[in-house]
């Protein structure tokens, strides 16, 4: 870094002889005397800023106050429960019960991040639970392999939202009533399918066989939900699709400018999503043994809560994983706190509410804090 | 075909816990410390709220039972969440009422391999394994009850027009009441000219017979499923301006069986669906864990499977009835 | 006070003890500080009663934060601020414009839903109990346009079908709407063309002659001495000079006290082209555009690019260029027509194919459209070059920073972090990134649509050193610009569109201004 | 106002001595020869298009392809179920089961045009049909005037709707989570005020005398929903307040520099959405006879489904209420129609998200084709 600028300094890539080949452009611009910049012209903010002001520090105070908050959720849990919160089955417990809602908030937080929003999660998770759990299907899974019922579930997730990405993306249907109609759609198709009755899946031994083990004495759902959130903090921070999802979500007119492909993007972040949902169907399955088109009720605005609590911003643009898998755990941590104390029903639903808005103020003032010392 | 606690043949809600069946024998008696886990889908209506209610109420009456009432939820992920923490603090029994019986099973098998008895209500689970006790009302009876009704209404007449308006249409029990009922006027050469589907909510009753009246100019019968959304189903009918039909309810609320008694609307009968089997549960579940029986049977272990009849309430009959009626 | 201000000593040319008392406006010691940056770090500002009172400084200097200081879009942290003789705080916009203070943001600031009437009276809705009146508003708003000279604006219209010149108009009137007695100016030129640029001096000088007071923001120098009464002068936050005389002041004293620099000359000194022109023209073109038409706004355009070649786009707002760029680059679908890069035909209608050929677009509204405003700086640099720094997909942040930094310094952007948010940056500094994007990318072709708007003059002259030796590298480029003496300063050869047509065609160095100017207008539809 | 005007126009106000007074300054300016303006070019799209072009003639448009949507649902419903469909009696009962909806999107519509979304409204709806029909209530009003339950049903709406106002203008929590939050809570309230009961109101004479009459033969439920569609778009197309919504909607910085309280304009339109759930609280009431905190469940989604389907933009500053109400009515149309026709719920379902998606797709085309004539 410092040799290349050294190396320039001596002015000789100013000879212009060999203009027709430029092994690079840097080498080709025009050279400002340093004397200027050191003469007065920095701007006084630009020496200052140099630790704070930075996006990703921003983020990370975010992430702070959401940490705080599942804190205090842990510690009243303690305090009011005692060991019976406080244990390690418990914490299975609850992050058995985070499975679900983890794995599509994974998904949910590409499609919102990349300015989009996808309500047909809950519903696209019982049509693939179904169609896995046919007759049909079934007897194939049992001639050839168990997994046989996996690709079946994540070729109806990725197919629905194939549909979901074609219809937003190149038929320029708004997404929320895209999504919406999907919703309908396929929970009635999944009505039809199942004829409203409950798929078991019993027999498939290899499935089940698979999803008892318990590596490390955590249950598979929790591995499957702990890949999944892995997978997808990499794929959005640490690759070049996650960096076009946040071009695409932050300003889809200069992310075309730019080069990119924005609606062959925007139709993979609803297969993505698509395929988070196949994979809640086949936790459904594993922890319930069937196939129902009840399953994933309401799971759409779980998760976007979930997703917008973590601190992806709704609008596009800016997202983050760990954010949502925290915003996942205050969710079922709090629901566990409640059933443990026993508390009325309608004053759990209270109480959530009010945490859900708490949760999002406290994240904006500690962020606002920050910024400002 | 049924069984029956045994306070329902005495017209007398045995909802007070140990006090009024005290006489009857020592299981009411204060026995072992207990702790009973109690997990029900949400109670969005009154016959659900009803079996949560009078199953917090019985178990207050006893001393030595600790209720955990855990929120009402329809997310079959969080319900198990819910008998998993019940498990973990390894409560002594649970009473169970699914919102899906067959989703539920997994971790009902689960809790009784944990030596903890379950006692299954309502959704019957799709292994008999999962439960120790099923506490089951009879739907497809319910079903039967109302067509039967009608046939003897009917009188032999088989051009009748009969209107249906089901409950939540994906949920097995309201498959099971419109089999029933489907075999019941088949039996007399009925057959239902057209079906909707409500919510079990007074609003989604209004709709459904708004629009099922429009499809039936003229009707002769109207069942349905379910007596809180026929609170919005009467509405409709009185906004209607229609009378022309009989209609009979489902599940026996207080409000229909007064409605009943006074005979002031199109409402003839109605049919029983008990909203006090949660508490039932509840009295077995503790009956199981502190090692008793039932007192008014020689059996010397709580039965396997509790299923509750469905009587048909009219105007005859309906004094008996009032009093268990549960408030919609 | 900086040690700059010591070096200067008093702020030059200030009738200072004098002036403060007619002075209709009094601002003193003015500082906004935001998250990280300190935006304005002591300004004073005095401006008087009629006068036009022009704003200068480089991008970043702090123009638009003093206005919307002023304007109470911001409230400042320190300063006090004397109106019509008496100490103010303005706590919201509204009061401001009661006051009398109308201003046009430099981000023109319409709501592209509502009419042109409807933006007008927006906020002093013309209304009774609530109800608007539509009759009196559109009457009203008619009235306003032709006295500003744009009858032909129907008031009914929305304003987010208006090309950015007639925007232009309807903030103006909007300004005008109220009751002004200081009409705030920022950077009004720079979507006008020559024409509109003097219509604008005519309104400005008839309100000046009835004793308005106009604060009027640019970097074009030549406005000022056409316009301008006395000068501030903001570098880096603070005052270092005011009340300058407009008309006296030497360009490069201006100029020195911008950038605390001297810079010859502003627009692209006339070198020869360090390949000769033979060679030029020899040389087999990268961008050839075969009868390209957009249906309704151009047709017919055929342009030739040859490497080491400027090529430049004359033309009135509004004629179809930007159309013609975005066409070519697929950024639009074409009706009909050819684009072809080194020989090869490029896919109709796919920015994506685009790229992949090697052609780079730097649009007009590099906010809108040029801009990830919230992502980093070097995101928005290698955004469309990510497949350099990745493997199998994944991504080498650090030489991704490296290389951003590398452009960075080259290009003199300010403040130099490349881990901040563009949006912090002025505009001329956030053009510099657009740029840095297409030369980190070797672009084979790049299409610079306005590339010094707003763009103060020590990085104008740089951008056009920069294009200049882009070209000299082999690169084919062509320019859309307003300014004549832009286009024919940096260009080698010049086409002028009229109407969506190019109408002539020639070297650079075979024209002049006021023949360019002939051929734009000639026959613009009556 | 012209007088005022032709005061001033004597010219008096050039003179500089009393610089202080300045008048109108336009009136400063000289007025310019046609020739100069006839030259310009700054608005050559406008003389080019001039009776097309205007999003308003777009609106137009838009509302031709949900006529035509619209007519083709009747038109069905016509061919197959003849007279029981194609009666003023069925045409009654449409109107009258979209009555509660239709309310609630009136109010949707304005929020959504001012840039944000309520999920509440159908909690909301459940828990001011619950508040103002509790044993306490309904024994004030029949001590005073039946009307006291609607005071009592409008006031829970309102405050319900300041708070998410509040919330979210100078809380700035986003909308979709603050409104989710309340639904969560509104519904929770709703269920601990009626302990899961449904309240009859049927002792409310008054109130049935009230909504049981039918003036020119139409229910007062009906006539109510036409009123509020009325109002709104009285409101939103011929005031200030409706301006100033598509304003705050479509750029609400521009609608904060011209001087307009955008913080203010934000909670009130929250109010109004508030208060128009309370309408259809009342709807609730008048047609079940009940109040329930199970009213109005997912009423939002068929809210905002309805809203944008009427060409309402989700992303604000463009809003419709005859949009609305056709979208509103094509919903309860097409129920109509397939109850009629005695179809199974789920194919009802399949059929009502593909119709979604064609209707948004219809509409599109259309204006897009009058847009490139
Ligand atoms: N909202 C903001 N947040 C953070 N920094 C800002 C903000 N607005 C402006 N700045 C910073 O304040 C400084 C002054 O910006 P300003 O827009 O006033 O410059 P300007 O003189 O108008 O420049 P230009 O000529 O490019 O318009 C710049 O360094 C800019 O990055
Ligand atoms: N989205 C649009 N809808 C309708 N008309 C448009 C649209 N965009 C541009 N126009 C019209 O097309 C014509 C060409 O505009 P364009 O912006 O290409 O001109 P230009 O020569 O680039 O001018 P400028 O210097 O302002 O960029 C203008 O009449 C403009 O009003
Ligand atoms: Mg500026
Ligand atoms: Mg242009």
């Amino acid at each position: 870094m410092t040799d290349s600028r050294t190396e320039r300094s001596d002015g000789s890539s100013l000879d212009k002889n060999d203009g027709k080949h430029v092994a690079d452009p840097v080498e080709a611009l025009p050279e400002v005397e340093p004397t200027d910049s050191s003469q007065s012209t920095i701007a006084p903010a630009a020496t200052r800023n140099s630790t704070f002001g930075r996006l990703a520090d921003m983020g990370f105070f975010r992430i702070v106050g959401l940490v705080v908050v599942l804190l205090l959720i842990v510690l009243v849990g303690t305090i009011t429960a005692g060991d019976r919160f406080f244990a390690t089955d418990n914490f299975l417990t609850i992050l058995r019960s985070s499975a679900v809602l983890g794995v599509v908030a994974v998904g949910m937080t590409f499609v919102i991040t990349g300015g989009g929003i996808d309500l047909s999660v809950g519903a696209v998770a019982a049509l693939a639970s179904v169609w896995a759990t046919t007759v049909a299907n079934q007897q194939i899974a049992q001639d050839t392999h168990w997994s046989f019922i996996v690709l079946v579930a994540v070729l109806v997730g990725a197919g629905a939202g194939l549909v979901n990405g074609i219809l937003i993306a190149y038929g320029k249907v708004v997404a929320f009533i895209a999504t919406l109609a999907m919703l309908v759609a396929a929970r009635a198709l999944a009505e039809t399918i199942s004829d409203n009755r409950n798929q078991s899946a019993r027999e498939l031994r290899g499935f089940f066989d698979f999803f008892g083990q318990k590596p490390l004495g955590i249950d598979m759902v929790i591995w499957l939900f702990v890949v999944v959130a892995i997978v997808g903090w990499v794929l959005l921070n640490r690759t070049t699709f996650g960096r076009r999802t946040f071009a695409v979500g932050g300003n889809p007119e200069a992310a075309r400018l730019a080069g990119i492909n924005v609606k062959r993007h925007t139709t993979l972040l609803y297969v993505l999503a698509g395929v988070c949902a196949a994979l809640a169907a086949l936790i459904y399955i594993a922890r319930t043994t069937t196939g129902s088109s009840s399953h994933g009720e309401l799971l759409e605005l779980d998760a976007i809560a979930a997703v917008v609590i973590g601190g992806t911003l709704l609008a596009g643009g800016r997202g983050t994983i760990t954010g949502t898998v925290l915003g996942v755990l205050i969710f079922t941590t709090l629901t566990n706190v409640f059933v443990l104390n026993n508390r009325p029903p309608s004053e759990q639903d209270l109480l959530k509410g009010a945490v859900i808005v708490a949760a999002v103020l406290l994240q904006q003032f500690v962020a606002s804090r920050k910024r400002t010392t | 075909t049924s069984n029956d606690d045994s306070s329902d043949d005495e017209g007398n809600p045995n909802l007070d816990g140990g006090n009024s069946n005290a006489e009857a024998g020592s299981n009411d008696e204060a026995g072992d410390k207990i702790v009973i886990g109690f997990s029900a889908p949400a109670a969005d209506h009154g016959w659900m709220a009803s079996i949560t209610d009078s199953t917090e109420r019985v178990a207050e009456g006893y001393d030595d039972v600790e209720l955990r009432l855990v929120e009402g939820t329809n997310d079959v992920n969080a319900q198990i969440s819910q008998v998993e923490t019940f498990i973990n603090d390894g409560v002594d029994a649970i009473v169970l009422l699914p919102f899906d019986g067959a989703a539920m099973t997994p971790v009902a098998l689960q809790a009784m391999e944990a030596g903890i008895p379950v006692v299954n209500v309502d959704r019957e689970f799709d292994d008999p394994n999962a439960a120790r006790v099923t506490v089951l009302g009879d739907n497809y009876g319910m079903g039967v009850s109302a067509g039967e009704w009608i046939c003897n209404d009917a009188g032999g007449e088989t051009d009748l027009v009969i209107g249906e308006i089901q409950g939540i249409a994906s949920l097995p029990l309201t498959q099971d009441r419109s089999q029933g009922f489907a075999d019941a006027l088949g039996e007399c050469g009925l057959e239902v000219a057209n079906q909707v589907e409500a919510q079990f909510t007074p609003e989604s009753g209004t709709d459904a017979a708004t629009n099922l009246l429009r499809a039936l100019p003229e009707m002769d019968y109207l069942w349905n499923h379910d007596d809180d959304q026929g609170v919005g189903v009467l509405a409709a009918i009185e906004e209607a301006g229609r009378d022309e039909f009989k209609m009979i309810g489902g599940a026996g609320s207080k409000q229909v069986m007064e409605s009943i008694k006074a005979d002031d609307s199109v409402l003839k009968a109605t049919v029983i669906y008990p909203s006090t089997q949660g508490a039932d549960g509840l009295k077995l579940a503790r009956l199981l864990a502190q090692g008793k029986a039932v007192d008014d049977l020689v059996e010397v272990e709580v039965p396997r499977e509790v299923q509750l009849y469905a009587p048909v309430v009219t105007a005859d009959n309906v004094d008996k009835y009032l009093e268990t009626a549960f408030e919609s | 006070m900086t040690t700059l201000d010591k070096q200067l000593g008093e702020p030059e040319g200030a009738p200072s003890s004098a002036g403060s008392d007619d002075a209709l406006l009094h601002m003193r010691g003015i500082v906004k500080q935001f998250a990280a940056v300190r935006a304005l770090d002591g300004v004073d500002l005095d401006v008087r009663a009629g006068e036009v009172h022009c704003l200068l400084g480089q991008n970043g200097a702090g123009k638009s934060t003093m206005i919307k200081v002023l304007s109470a879009s911001y409230q400042p942290d320190e300063g006090t601020v004397r109106w019509d003789g008496e100490e103010v705080r303005f706590s919201t916009p509204q009061a401001a414009i009661k006051a009398g203070i109308s201003t046009i943001y430099q981000e023109l600031d319409l709501v592209p839903g509502l009419t042109v009437a409807e933006n007008i009276y927006l906020g002093h809705e013309v209304s009774t109990a609530g109800f608007s009146r539509r009759g009196d508003t559109n009457q009203r708003t008619r009235d306003l346009l032709a006295r500003l000279g744009h009858s032909e604006i129907p008031p009914g219209r929305l304003v987010g079908d208006l090309s950015p010149a007639g925007q232009q108009v309807v903030s103006m009137a909007r300004a005008l709407s109220h009751d002004t007695r200081l009409l705030i100016l920022d950077e009004p030129s720079a979507v006008l063309d020559h024409g509109e640029v003097e219509n604008l001096f005519r309104v400005v000088r008839s309100l000046t002659a009835a004793g308005v007071a106009v604060i009027y923001i640019t970097h074009r120098l030549d406005e000022i001495r056409e316009i301008g009464d006395r000068i501030t002068v903001l570098k880096d936050g603070s005052t270092v000079a005011t009340g300058l005389p407009a008309r006296e002041t030497p360009t490069s004293e201006l100029i020195r006290l911008m950038t605390g620099r001297s810079i010859k000359y502003v627009f692209p000194e006339r070198t020869e082209q360090s390949v000769s022109a033979e060679d030029v023209a020899a040389a087999e073109p990268v961008l050839k555009v075969e009868d390209l038409s957009l249906a309704g706004v151009f047709s017919d355009v055929d342009l030739q690019v040859r490497p080491g070649e400027i090529v430049g786009l004359a033309g009135l707002v509004g004629s179809g260029r930007t159309e013609i760029l975005e066409t070519i680059y697929g950024a639009r679908r074409a009706s009909s027509g050819s684009v072809h890069v080194d020989g090869k035909p490029l896919r109709r209608g796919s920015t994506h194919a685009a790229v992949k050929a090697g052609v780079g677009l730097a649009p007009e509204e590099r906010k809108s459209q040029g801009l990830l405003l919230d992502q980093s700086v070097y995101t928005n640099i290698t955004v469309s070059s990510m497949g350099r720094f990745s493997k199998l997909g994944f991504l080498d942040r650090g030489a991704e920073k490296r290389r951003a930094h590398e452009y960075v310094e080259s290009l003199d952007v300010r403040p130099k972090g490349v881990e901040h948010a563009v949006r912090a940056l002025s505009g001329g500094n956030q053009q510099k990134i657009v740029l840095a994007r297409w030369l980190l990318r070797d672009c084979r072709v790049l299409l610079l649509d306005e590339p010094t708007r707003g763009v103060d003059v020590g990085a104008r002259s740089e951008i056009y050193k920069l294009v200049r030796s882009l070209a000299d590298s082999g690169i084919a480029v062509l320019v859309v610009s307003s300014e004549v003496e832009e286009v024919l300063g940096l260009a080698d050869r010049v086409l002028v569109v009229r109407e969506g047509r190019v109408v002539h065609e020639a070297v650079a160095t075979e024209l002049d201004e006021s023949r360019v100017l002939d051929l734009v207008m000639e026959g613009t539809p009556k």
